[in-house]
């Protein structure tokens, strides 16, 4: 239908028996609705959609792991042949999903990439743009770095754990470490992949304690693998002497931070990156706005 | 007759087994299969009338051109798992061989330059070559085929890793011949190929010499043996169909999702599995039947997309999704025991 | 009426108006009377309903129709357990043993010794070596699973089980399938005791000389009911061989007719056809050319060293005790079994080279296996099926297209011909009766045509008109030039069909003995000498 | 189990009556299950050794004290998975319920702030709660555990999640009782009760009336019925057991990571059925042992942790599980034919 003409809210009540025929049709699609990362993410969705109920109408979609690639093509096609006005994405492959996101545009919906960048070159390739609304992975992992390289010396050893490799915000994250330690002279001993899952994070830490008696630290790209290496420093009975820290600032990682178990995380405001996806999404569909990447803030959290 | 004293007379004079060979024998004749899953398409109807009336986008030619579109891969590896069960094995490596062919056919399509069709001949020969290998180990060293192919799950997910070096690999249009909708009937060729390999399926289960055999060696494999059928070529057989299959699910997936997903068709294989035991394939092999596996299929595809459609929260899609397949096959197994009992 | 005379003694347990159907009646309106201190024999074909009956009896199925009492008490047990509970033992007819336990542990399944939940192995294996020990089976370590027992030492397993425990009623259909005379002669003393503590003892069997050496009193069923009654001494064989086949003596035909046409049902009748001499293609094979010959063959520890061979056309057969190792050398030839040593070679004289069944059968070789169930039938699909599978691509277009049409044809006449008796082709092989399956098996190898078929304990099970006919059936074979290999627990089916008998003991060949040289005795003495000795 | 109708007895792959007599019988004579699973040990003796040359850290004490703190939750769910198996049937639904019973520990005792052993029960009362409904509706309809479970996985995921809000709940040092190493030993608590329940399982298995009917059941669940003995009652009671262990694997895992996770154990079910089946148990039931078991769990573990210290990426990893998974079992195939030939 014809987009509304701007109005802030108010107005738009008011029309709300028409309103209901144009009223536009969000859909937000994420990653893994059993990280707790998104569900904090849906939750400010669905509180700005009940805050602005007259604007528009929102369906919030997830998948089942990090890496069901399938099922969120799957889910885009289908708020396609639903007749959403606009889609709001969180892919979990910077590649993947962008075919599926060219047959959406062409459908004539509006699309809004949000947390974790598509890839440019794919983009350039299927020869679409989209928008992306999101924080500098990159700058964001370099300030938890940071954080650590001041408690370390020269010469130490660290550990990264990486989250999903195909991700491009995981990629982004290990960079920002890395930065980070190059710049302190710090030693990146090991780098090994653990799908952002927390099990995964503690195996794979257990046996980093292991092999490098010398290791310091442990950078894991999200909380909860930061968790999953929380728990394996403390069983390696060298807790105190590991610093761990962690990225997105779930709810979980509060205490230890408190007890300087998790050293830093990095809030990417999880809960507003949706919302200011869909917020400008609404403003492109309305013509407000020109499809361009915002950029959204990055905060480091330590102990309070 | 009742001139005879009572002890002579005999009953009706029994009759011999060929008088009475009109009797119905479920699944071996005709349209039986199909019949026998009845039940299931009264489950599949129920679910597609309860979203049409929760989502009013929901009943449309473009809901069932997009399921159509996407169940290609699901279908036909559904087929191959059909069969193996019904031999008595299992393949669990279906979900990992899908992605090291889709992982082939990328590499060979984007990296090599390959022309189309030798990239999708290399695709289903890898897909091949898995399922021989699964067949050869399972039969040589007569080991559970649920453990060879659980370790042809990781190693076939392995190589994908290793082929496209654990990034998706973007392919674009040149798989369009296979995944793009047909101008008028809004279905990709894929899914007509699928169609057609579920019939095939069916076919070769109930009308040939192999589908018989298979049947037979799930049911009694000794008793094959020593009727001097050799069991082990048959199972060979079946192991390769199914690798041949999940590498052609491979080539379905790349055609829909325009590339290639090292990490595509995790868990794969429970889906597969679950809906060929919703139709009511036997996992200790013996009984099934193709079409009503395909069935299952579609009361999974369906689901799916209808809790997608309302917007369900992650934990209700999973409460639902768990009693739905609960209560198919419940619902199933009533319909069963009703029509016995008529 | 035939039962009032009986009124004398009370019944122990009565059977009033009983009936069942499954896809067609199965029993109908059957009226018995057992009573304590008697062994009763129950006599029918194949189908006939006697193990229907045993089901009901036992708890394992619920008449349709009609009342049973035990010591005046109504008599309607819900499962197995209440049955014994009330005092009802039974040998079920196929063999129901759980293969992964131990012989012990199936002797007492229902009632395994235990203190505070664990199990009393000490308790539960000297019960076992008792109860073993009844059958003779003393020898037999009860901690061996079942798996590695052969069908005669399952059989006796299954009948210790039923002996070691207290009854007022004694079940056993078909106990003797499986066994040779010496298990049987010690059975019948056990049963004997029994009787005379006063205890009621239902019997079926197939046999006939048994039933006279054994029985007191005699019932025939015919398709569901009871037909004839009476002592065993006022039964004689023919009379009951009349009433179990519903023709009267003078309407038989003559024996040798063919394999079609129900012959042995009606030669059956005649009463004497089984006594009569072997395959009239006696003088021809003995020229007639070498079809099989096996040399020195061992196989595991159960064949140490088997020598012999067979002509087209004869008829040989192989004789011993149970664990004789008959079994054994037959799956050996057969390729089931792969063998350690000896020479096995066909027709033309090659060598053969067995990788397994598959290129004995294309060497013209079939083998109809002792445990049908196990090892023949697939018990869950179509009788047809049943019948084809050795021979699915000839019913096939392009040896690929199954051509339902004709094989239902093909199925269905042998079907017909070799009288198979069950609710339709279309059924599961599983509902048809013992011997019925039997047919079926044999069905599948008729078809395929072979030039030696190996046959282990062709009629275990059999009744007496299906043995005839299926005597008929393979001494018509036999006419037609096959050669036939023949294991038989039955020394008088043997001596009534072979050319000739070899007798093994401990896997060797201790005997042979051509038709006119053998005597009972010479055949037993055969089988009981060491290794090493031979004629 | 039911509805799994046991594959009719010719299937047993039935070798010469010889051969029969000559198969080792597990669990009816003394330490008969331990003597079986040489082969095993084998294999893991060559990984340890094949991981200590490949790294100088791996063969210490401390390597071995944290993989005996990570293996309880895997170890007891596998101690419930092998009875089931054993008994004919399956139980997909351990990971999930493992989960649920983890959220509701951590709900109890942080959000309600229940004393811990109120908050242990809880867990495992989730536990038994779910094995239960497994197996009535297994019973009840007849249908296969699979598709029960399979519907119970998802259910009880889906519990997880609504329970924990899909948020992971920091629990912190409450359960240090169970889950922290002790002073002298180095192992947890936790690894003794699991310890003691594999025996503890042993002896159920081989040495009680239960669990030889388990075996019976698992071999010919119609003979079983035929003489008389109930088969539900014992199915119930086996899917109740595994359920009661998923939850007290709740508690395990919660005591070890300090916190719950509503994802905890996803796919835990394929990982605890491979070590199983590695262990030599029959996916068709009627015979296995659950010590042979715990030696694939550890197979498993030393494989994943030296894996994970070696360094090795992700495609290696996958590649070598898949080939180690298959070799172990052939040659246990092996030994156990070299063995008989002697
Ligand atoms: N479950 C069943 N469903 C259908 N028909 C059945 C079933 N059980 C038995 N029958 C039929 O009942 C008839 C009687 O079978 P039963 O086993 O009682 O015969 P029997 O006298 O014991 O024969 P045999 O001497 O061969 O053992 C047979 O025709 C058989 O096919
Ligand atoms: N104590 C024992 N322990 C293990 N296996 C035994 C034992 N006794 C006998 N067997 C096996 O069981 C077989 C006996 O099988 P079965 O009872 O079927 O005899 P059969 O088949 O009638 O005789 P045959 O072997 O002559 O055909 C033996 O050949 C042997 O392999
Ligand atoms: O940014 C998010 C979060 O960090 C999450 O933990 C994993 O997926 C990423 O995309
Ligand atoms: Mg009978
Ligand atoms: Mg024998």
């Amino acid at each position: 239908g014809q987009p509304t003409p701007p109005s802030n809210g108010s107005s738009a009540a008011e029309s709300s028996s028409a309103g209901a025929a144009v009223r536009p049709r969000v859909a937000l699609v994420m990653k893994s609705l059993a990280n707790e990362f998104f569900v904090t993410m849906a939750e400010g969705a669905k509180q700005h959609q009940a805050a602005h109920q007259s604007e528009y109408d929102l369906i919030v979609n997830g998948i089942r792991n990090e890496t069901d690639i399938t099922q969120q093509v799957a889910l885009v096609e289908q708020m396609v042949a639903q007749g959403v006005q606009a889609i709001v994405i969180a892919p979990a492959d910077s590649r993947a999903l962008v075919p599926a996101l060219r047959r959406a545009q062409q459908h004539g919906v509006v699309v809004v990439n949000i947390d974790n960048k598509l890839d440019e070159a794919t983009l350039a390739d299927a020869g679409l743009r989209v928008p992306f609304v999101g924080p500098d992975n990159r700058a964001g992992a370099r300030a938890v770095g940071e954080v650590i390289a001041k408690r370390l010396g020269r010469g130490d050893a660290v550990a990264i754990l990486e989250g999903v490799p195909t991700a491009f915000n995981a990629q982004q994250r290990r960079l920002g470490f890395e930065d980070a330690m190059r710049a302190a002279g710090i030693r990146v001993a090991a780098v090994q992949g653990a799908q952002w899952e927390q099990d995964k994070a503690n195996t794979v830490s257990a046996a980093l304690l292991r092999e490098h008696p010398d290791l310091k630290a442990i950078l894991a790209s999200n909380d909860s693998m930061a968790l999953g290496a929380a728990a394996a420093v403390r069983q390696s009975a060298r807790a105190g002497q590991v610093l761990v820290v962690g990225f997105d600032n779930i709810a979980a990682v509060r205490q230890l931070l408190d007890e300087g178990r998790i050293l830093a995380t990095a809030d990417q405001h999880g809960d507003q990156l949706a919302v200011y996806g869909i917020e400008f999404a609404l403003r492109l569909l309305r013509k407000e706005a020109a499809p361009e990447d915002r950029q959204t803030p990055v905060d480091v959290v330590t102990a309070r | 007759m009742t001139g005879l004293p009572k002890r002579w007379r005999g009953s009706q004079p029994s009759t011999s087994v060929d008088d009475r060979a009109q009797q119905a024998y479920p699944g071996m004749r005709g349209r039986g299969a199909i019949r026998e899953s009845t039940g299931l398409v009264l489950v599949l109807v129920l679910l597609v009338a309860l979203f049409s009336v929760t989502s009013e986008h929901f009943l449309s030619r473009v809901t069932f051109t997009t399921l159509a579109n996407q169940l290609p891969a699901l279908a036909v590896i559904v087929v191959g798992m059909t069969l193996v069960l019904i031999a008595g094995g299992i393949d669990l490596s279906v979900g990992s061989v899908m992605a090291l062919g889709a992982a082939v056919l990328g590499v060979t399509l984007t990296r090599w330059q390959w022309p189309v069709p030798l990239a999708l001949s290399a695709c289903v020969g890898v897909g091949v070559l898995a399922g021989l290998v699964n067949g050869l180990i399972t039969v040589r060293w007569s080991i559970p085929s649920f453990i060879v192919t659980l370790g042809m799950l990781e190693i076939a997910r392995g190589g994908a890793y290793v082929a496209t070096d654990s990034r998706s690999v973007f392919v674009g249009s040149a798989l369009d011949g296979v995944g793009a909708p047909l101008p008028v009937l809004g279905v990709s060729p894929a899914f007509l190929v699928a169609a057609l390999l579920v019939v095939a399926g069916e076919v070769l289960l109930t009308r040939t010499v192999f589908g018989r055999y298979l049947v037979a060696i799930g049911t009694n494999r000794e008793a094959v043996r020593l009727s001097g059928i050799a069991p082990a070529p048959v199972e060979v057989a079946v192991f390769t169909l199914s690798g041949a299959l999940a590498g052609l699910a491979g080539i379905f997936h790349v055609a829909y999702l325009e590339s290639v997903d090292p990490n595509a068709g995790i868990g794969l294989e429970l889906s597969a599995i679950a809906a060929v035991v919703i139709g009511g394939t036997s996992l200790m092999g013996g009984r099934g039947s193709v079409v009503a596996s395909f069935v299952g299929v579609l009361i999974i595809v369906v689901l799916q997309a209808g809790l997608a459609q309302i917007g369900a929260t992650e934990p209700t899609k999973r409460i639902v999704t768990g009693l739905v397949i609960i209560t198919a096959v419940i619902v199933d197994a009533w319909r069963r025991r009703w029509q016995k009992n008529r | 009426m035939w039962s009032l005379p009986d009124n004398v003694v009370p019944a122990l347990l009565s059977l009033r108006g009983v009936g069942k159907s499954y896809a067609v009646p199965v029993l109908t309106g059957v009226d018995l009377d057992f009573r304590a201190g008697e062994v009763h024999a129950l006599m029918g074909a194949n189908g006939a309903g006697k193990s229907t009956l045993v089901r009901i009896v036992c708890g394992l199925t619920t008449a349709d129709s009609g009342a049973m009492t035990l010591a005046g008490h109504p008599h309607a047990p819900g499962s197995r357990r209440a049955a014994e509970d009330a005092g009802v033992q039974v040998v079920l007819q196929e063999l129901d043993l759980i293969e992964t336990l131990s012989v012990a542990e199936n002797l007492f399944l229902t009632r395994l010794p235990h203190r505070f939940g664990l199990l009393d192995r000490a308790s539960l294996q000297a019960r076992a070596s008792r109860a073993l020990a009844l059958v003779g089976l003393e020898a037999l370590d009860p901690r061996i699973p079942v798996a590695a027992l052969g069908v005669g030492q399952r059989q006796l397993v299954e009948i210790a089980a039923a002996l070691a425990r207290d009854c007022r009623v004694l079940v056993l259909d078909e106990p003797t399938a499986a066994l040779t005379a010496p298990e049987v002669e010690r059975l019948f003393a056990h049963v004997r005791q029994l009787r005379d503590r006063g205890i009621a003892v239902l019997y079926i069997s197939h046999r006939m000389e048994e039933i006279a050496g054994l029985a007191d009193r005699v019932t025939v069923l015919r398709d569901g009911r009871v037909v004839g009654h009476g002592a065993v001494a006022d039964m004689p064989r023919d009379a009951i061989m009349a009433l179990m086949t519903g023709i009267a003596p003078a309407q038989a035909l003559p024996v040798e007719h063919a394999i079609g046409d129900t012959a042995g049902t009606r030669a059956a009748a005649t009463g004497e056809g089984r006594l009569r001499p072997g395959s009239g293609a006696q003088g021809r094979s003995a020229t007639a050319p070498v079809a099989l010959r096996v040399e020195h063959l061992r196989c595991g520890t159960a064949v140490r060293d088997v020598t012999f061979e067979v002509r087209r056309g004869e008829i040989l057969g192989l004789s011993g005790l149970v664990g004789a190792g008959r079994t054994e050398t037959l799956r050996a030839i057969f390729g089931a079994d792969r063998p350690d040593a000896g020479h096995i070679s066909v027709a033309d004289g090659r060598p053969l080279r067995l990788r397994g069944p598959r290129d004995a059968v294309r060497a013209g070789l079939g083998m109809v296996p002792e445990d049908r169930q196990a090892h023949a039938l697939l018990l869950p699909q179509s009788i047809r099926s049943n019948i084809t599978l050795a021979t699915l691509r000839q019913v096939s277009r392009a040896r690929t297209w199954v051509d339902s049409a004709l094989e239902r044809r093909t199925a269905g006449d042998m079907a017909t011909r070799l009288d198979v008796r069950g609710p339709g082709l279309e059924h599961r092989a599983e509902v048809l009766s013992g011997g019925n399956q039997q047919k079926v098996v044999l069905a599948r190898w008729l078809l395929r045509e072979c030039e030696v078929l190996l046959v282990d304990e062709p009629t275990r099970g059999i009744d007496a008109g299906a043995t005839l006919a299926i005597h008929v059936v393979l001494r018509a074979l036999a006419a037609r030039g096959t050669a036939l290999v023949i294991v038989s627990s039955e020394l008088e089916e043997l001596m009534a069909l072979c050319d000739r008998i070899v007798v093994l003991a401990s896997g060797r060949v201790t005997g042979s003995f051509s038709r006119g040289e053998w005597t009972q005795a010479s055949l037993m003495a055969a089988a009981f000498a060491g290794p090493g000795v031979t004629s």
